[in-house]
């Protein structure tokens, strides 16, 4: 049959490579994968009509893509949360979250329409009362994490709010603690199958793997944690 | 090879002009600064828009495009490819060509000798003295074997000498090739030597002139005026003085005339070889005469006077200031005196003067 | 016509013809709600007004610096050239968010930003920064440009104003600038249209934040990354038209320049065949 | 060196040194590990080898569209060149996001990607896509620099040439394109550069698949977009090695033609003051 | 107003110069092509590398750039400035002068008038005529005020009219102001009408000479030998015949010498004037003599002799051709003939032959 075709959100790339290398060797079906920014990757699929499997970062997108009645099969695989981060340097002064609106520190937040986190972080900062303090330190938006989590690394802020996993792989640079889960809703990476794709069964099959305990547990080593 | 006709050519610069250049001759036009010659040149060649008709071989041109006419340029400005060596200059004007690999650079070779520019033929022209360029430009316009050849000053940045070896070759090429072409010169020496026919350019009208003594001319003719043309006069001989003269009739009068050791009839005068004024001139007492001034005409650096000397006509230049300082006006009678330097006797040979053989 | 004339359109519409369908592909993909929502949105407009302000910018000073630059190598040659003029085409070549990159970690806390704070010159995630970043990627093609135009021109004009008595100075602003002017300008509106472009450079010096650091392209970046391709490419048309309007208009206050026609006698070529 | 001469290198050395620093700022970033990793993966190898091969076929490409249809714009006036031109202009000022979409939308299921499909011509998402794509950013800078080429030079060297006989095609090719070589070459290095540095378009158009359509500018972005921002300076470090490489051996390569030297009489510049 | 002293100049193209141009003269320069006259006056304007001195006014320039010596010079290729207009060609020229705005537009539309390009003040060179551009090139460089003016064929575009009047106004011009300059050009007439001394550079080498008619001259002088400097032979005038002719004593035999209506006791005769052969030549009887052939010298396209006629050294051209023909050799008698023609008595006073007063 033929290759699986699979549109994969760039910041899952570590995991889903060692994933599918192991579904190859497990299946010996191949799956050409396309990394790249979620948003992009609607764009394309919607121009070309083609691909079997969307993973993005976050269900925000599959939700879009749902509405559009594109998917035919989704489901839930690890969970996306976000953590505050803070450049080794600077890790005396930001220790709570509440530090973040201590004057004099400088903050970085994702955009709150191009990143899933950033419009997490809006909900954090609704929610923790402390929006206008925080917002009065914000020297930067981003457009995608890693540019945040570059700038954390780089200590051109002192401290942001990036994904778990972004702090986990990064954590020779950089600390990171949780915040309040009360706060925010988590963003779950999901696997969709969707219309076009002319081997559907194939393609279930693929994103039930990756929704399988043993790959929740890979995802688990570059820090996204199970869905509940 | 080719002969041209221009019926009513005209535009912006060039006033209307009707022309013929037999097979095989060369013309020449003279002409001030600006007058529009270039600009002649380049619309037959094909590079000026223009009304009219342009026949080679009598066969309508003008909707013909440059590079079909098969007429050939040397413009002002040579325009030689700087990115090409000599060599490569002539070969490519003759990509044309439909000759075997072998002629060609033979032709190339033998065009280079010709114009003395063998050591040059590996090196570009950027760094070319002005009468190198010049010469590659010759040479490259002779490749390209044109039916029809315009030449725009083609000599002006050569010394004397070389000038004159080309002039020489050219004239030997045309008569091998019967090459027709118009040429364009300062030189009026050069115009007389090389063409039959030398016309003058001025605010964009061409005149047309017979020979280069003017046989056709009339009174204020601007041929005439502009080139100066010596006057031609029919004169008979009595005798041979023997001490280098000989004694002649001319116009009811004896003139001296420097002996050539050949029979003539008649003889020119240079106008600016004549003197006048209302007295009798201080000089020698012969080859005097008395004439009535029947016209004047004062340009910029010349007064053109016509002298009705019993009846024969001569013309006689002189500065606005002289003439001024003379006080004459059309009608008076002057004394007048033929300097012998400026007389020459017409013989039936051309004389050989400055060409070498 | 010539045949050949004929033959050299086809390149031209075909590529004309090509540029025209994607524009109508990007014009046809938005609604026209769409398009006037963006078009009167301020943050489009505001976004709009900082690309033209940092390209402005950057081009002023991708001039300052490249023009010079051009001028100098145009005219002189030194052991070493070649390897220095290539490591000025580099940013030619580099993706523009490694050039961003790069800027990032010199002008940033780890090698000079610590200086430059201190001189009270904040380049990195403030407007400056996207300036510098445009300023990076124009230079090395105003340079480019004004290199290969500077050395094209006849050496001669330069010795006759020389023995006419001109300065340095005046050589290079009165007689070769002029004289390279075409080339040059080309140069300086490429380099223009591509900062007006550039994001990827921007968005890593800059950063994208509203109404501080957002250029029209990063919009468009960051409405394509939320998925909203129909507000991005609106963006994008609002980009492209000011910049057509732009281009166009200096074209036509250019056109009745006769210094267009440098050498010519004629004013329109001829065609042979 | 005179005095102006000395103020002229300060921009020359300014930038100079900051591009210096931008590339130290890259080195001192990656760990040698790293950088040797990059090199010797099978994937860089293969994303530069497609690098290489793309960015030369879209070279090829944009050399036929650009160089014919800019002497075709240098030498003939009609009514409408003017936005003729304006609308060539515009792919420049198009990020390459907007592009790639626009492309992706023309070539695409929605408008010609069915009737290309049935000519057996797969644009979209196969190599092809990154050649369409590089070629659709390097034709208007190819172009744009061809067309000011050609309208510098004399046309007293074309009249020249017709007189002599040339066929316009004899005239285009050995006369008028030798005698702008210089800035023509230039416009290809410059466009060379953008498609070896391009991605956006690229990424739209081709995706981003391993083995099949990836760049090295992508293999950078994925790298950058997966976090990795070590190898991705790697990969930009192997990419803006081999593009250093090329460009100076083409240059030195160029050195010893005295086509350098078309007009002048000297060898090198006098200095005025 | 500056004087101007070369030392040992010299580079690849010109051998080692040294020459002193006083303050207000004006040197002129002759040669083939190729010969380095270009170089030189490239040399000396600062635009060629070289060793050896250059002193303007006593002090040395050698290591000033060209832009800073005050020397002008009209090139061959002109390089007006293209993007500029007359007038603006002309301001640009005088940005270095201090004058107030009204005297620098004053200046410029006199200079315009001079150079009668005033109609052009507008437009830019792009279309200019050939000389239309000579003239504005002349106008620049006399609107930048040098102190030495270096002409590379400055007229050779011209008419022989305009070029006659740019001569009496550039000699005007130049007595008015003091101008000191260097001219080149391949026009001999114009190289003696314009400066005292005449020079001639061949492969690099420069010969000065003295007056055009070579009265410090040696046979075999290269300059005399690029010239014709006609033979300048003293005599002995014994009566005027009164037929136009003068007789008189020269080389123990008579002469038939024209009268030019003045005492003298020196004439000229052209080398091409004088006819020679193994037998007595044909033509009129008067002016013959016989001499020894002391000296040959051939070139490429002239034979020069020198011949001893009795004990007065008389110098005579053919053509190598005409030469070979006659079969002779050094040593050997020939018998001469001067044309009348030929020759010219040298009156005190300069003839104004052709020059408008
Ligand atoms: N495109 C143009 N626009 C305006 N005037 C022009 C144009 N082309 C030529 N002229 C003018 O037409 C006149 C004739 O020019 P042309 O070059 O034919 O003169 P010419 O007889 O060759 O003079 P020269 O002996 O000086 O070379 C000149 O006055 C010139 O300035
Ligand atoms: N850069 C150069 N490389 C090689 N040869 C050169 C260079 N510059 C000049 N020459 C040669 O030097 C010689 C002298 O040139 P120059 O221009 O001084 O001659 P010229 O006396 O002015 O001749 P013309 O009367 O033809 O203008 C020429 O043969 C020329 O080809
Ligand atoms: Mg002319
Ligand atoms: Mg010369």
């Amino acid at each position: 049959a033929q290759d699986l075709f699979m549109y994969c959100g760039a910041g899952l790339r570590q995991p889903v490579d060692e994933l599918l290398n192991t579904y190859f060797q497990q299946t010996g079906k191949k799956v050409n994968v396309e990394f790249g920014g979620s948003g992009q990757q609607i764009t394309r699929f919607k121009a070309t009509g083609q691909g079997d499997i969307f993973l993005p970062g976050s269900h925000f997108y599959v939700d879009q893509l749902k509405e559009m009645g594109q998917v035919t099969f989704s489901l839930p695989v690890v969970l996306h949360i976000p953590v505050v981060a803070v450049n080794k340097g600077s890790a005396e002064k930001v220790k709570t979250f509440a530090d973040l609106a201590k004057p004099g520190i400088r903050v970085g937040l994702g955009d709150p329409k191009a990143m899933a986190l950033g419009r997490t972080a809006e909900d954090i900062l609704d929610n923790s009362g402390l929006r206008e303090a925080v917002l009065k330190n914000t020297v930067v938006r981003t457009a995608t994490v890693k540019q945040l989590t570059l700038y954390i690394v780089k200590g051109e802020v002192d401290a942001g709010i990036i994904a778990r996993a972004d702090g986990c792989q990064n954590q020779d640079k950089l600390v990171y603690f949780g915040v309040d889960p009360s706060w925010y809703k988590p963003d779950i990476v999901t696997a969709a199958v969707l219309k076009t794709s002319p081997q559907p069964e194939e393609a279930r099959k693929l994103a039930e793997f990756l929704g399988s305990p043993a790959s929740v547990e890979v995802f688990g080593k570059y820090g996204f944690l199970p869905v509940k | 090879m080719a002969e041209l006709e221009l019926i009513g050519v005209k535009n912006r610069f060039v006033q209307r002009t009707d022309l013929h250049v037999p097979d095989g001759e060369t013309f020449a036009i003279v002409g001030p600064s600006g007058a529009g010659k270039t600009s002649l040149l380049r619309i037959i060649a094909g590079l000026e828009p223009h009304e009219g008709r342009i026949l080679i071989d009598r066969s309508e041109v003008q909707s013909v495009p440059a590079n079909r006419r098969a007429v050939g340029m040397v413009s002002q400005d040579l325009h030689l490819f700087p990115h090409l060596t000599v060599e490569g200059n002539l070969f490519l004007a003759m990509s044309r060509s439909d000759c075997s690999r072998t002629v060609r650079r033979r032709r190339v070779s033998d065009l280079m000798e010709l114009l003395r520019i063998t050591h040059l033929a590996g090196r570009k022209p950027a760094t070319f003295s002005g009468g190198e360029k010049q010469r590659t430009a010759l040479a490259r316009v002779l490749a390209s074997a044109p039916r029809l050849l315009l030449l725009d000053e083609p000599f002006s940045k050569l010394d004397f000498r070389t000038a004159r070896y080309l002039r020489a070759e050219f004239k030997n090429l045309q008569a091998q090739l019967g090459l027709t072409s118009i040429i364009v010169t300062h030189d009026i020496e050069e115009a007389a030597d090389l063409a039959r026919t030398v016309s003058v350019m001025r605010s964009g009208l061409l005149t047309v002139s017979g020979c280069r003594t003017g046989q056709d001319s009339q009174a204020g003719n601007p041929v005439e005026l502009f080139l100066e043309t010596p006057n031609l006069l029919t004169c008979r001989p009595i005798r041979n003085l023997g001490n280098g003269l000989v004694e002649a009739e001319w116009a009811g009068g004896i003139l001296h005339i420097p002996d050539e050791g050949q029979p003539f009839s008649s003889f020119t005068v240079k106008r600016r070889g004549v003197e006048i004024g209302p007295a009798p001139p201080a000089g020698p007492r012969i080859n005097r005469f008395t004439g009535l001034i029947r016209q004047v005409k004062i340009n910029d650096d010349s007064a053109m006077i016509l002298l009705d000397v019993n009846s024969a006509i001569l013309r006689v230049e002189t500065t606005p200031e002289d003439w001024t300082r003379m006080g004459l006006s059309e009608g008076n009678t002057v004394h007048g005196l033929m300097k012998l330097r400026a007389l020459e006797a017409c013989c039936p040979i051309i004389s050989s003067r400055d060409m070498p053989k | 016509m010539s045949r050949l004339d004929r033959l050299l359109t086809i390149p031209l519409v075909l590529f004309g013809l090509v540029v025209a369908g994607v524009l109508a592909a990007l014009v046809t993909e938005v609604t026209p709600a769409e398009l006037l929502g963006s078009i009167v949105h301020p943050e489009t407009l505001y976004a709009l007004r900082f690309s033209l302000l940092t390209s402005c910018a950057a081009m002023a000073s991708a001039t300052m610096l490249g023009v010079p630059a051009a001028y100098f190598l145009a005219r002189h040659d030194f052991p070493g050239k070649g390897f220095m003029e290539t490591l000025l085409d580099v940013p030619l070549v580099m993706p523009p968010l490694i050039a961003g990159v790069g800027l990032l970690f010199l002008f940033g806390q780890g090698m000079m930003g610590g200086h430059l704070a201190r001189m009270g010159f904040y380049l990195v995630l403030s407007p400056w920064g996207a300036v510098a970043a445009q300023t990076f990627v124009a230079t090395p093609i105003v340079l480019r440009s004004a290199q290969a135009a500077f050395a094209s021109v006849d050496r001669g004009y330069e010795e006759a104003a020389a023995t006419l008595g001109l300065s340095s100075l005046q050589i290079m602003i009165r007689v070769n600038l002029p004289l390279a002017a075409r080339s040059v300008l080309s140069g300086l509106v490429m380099a223009w249209a591509r900062t007006m472009g550039e994001f990827g450079a921007t968005l890593m010096v800059a950063g994208a934040t509203r109404f501080r650091t957002e250029t029209l392209p990063i919009a468009v970046y960051l409405n394509i990354s939320s998925g909203e391709t129909g507000i991005a490419v609106s963006c994008s048309l609002v980009l492209l038209s000011a910049a057509f309007l732009l281009l166009l208009s200096t074209r036509l206050l250019n056109k009745p320049q006769p210094e267009n026609h440098l050498h010519q006698r004629r004013s329109s070529w001829p065609n042979w065949n």
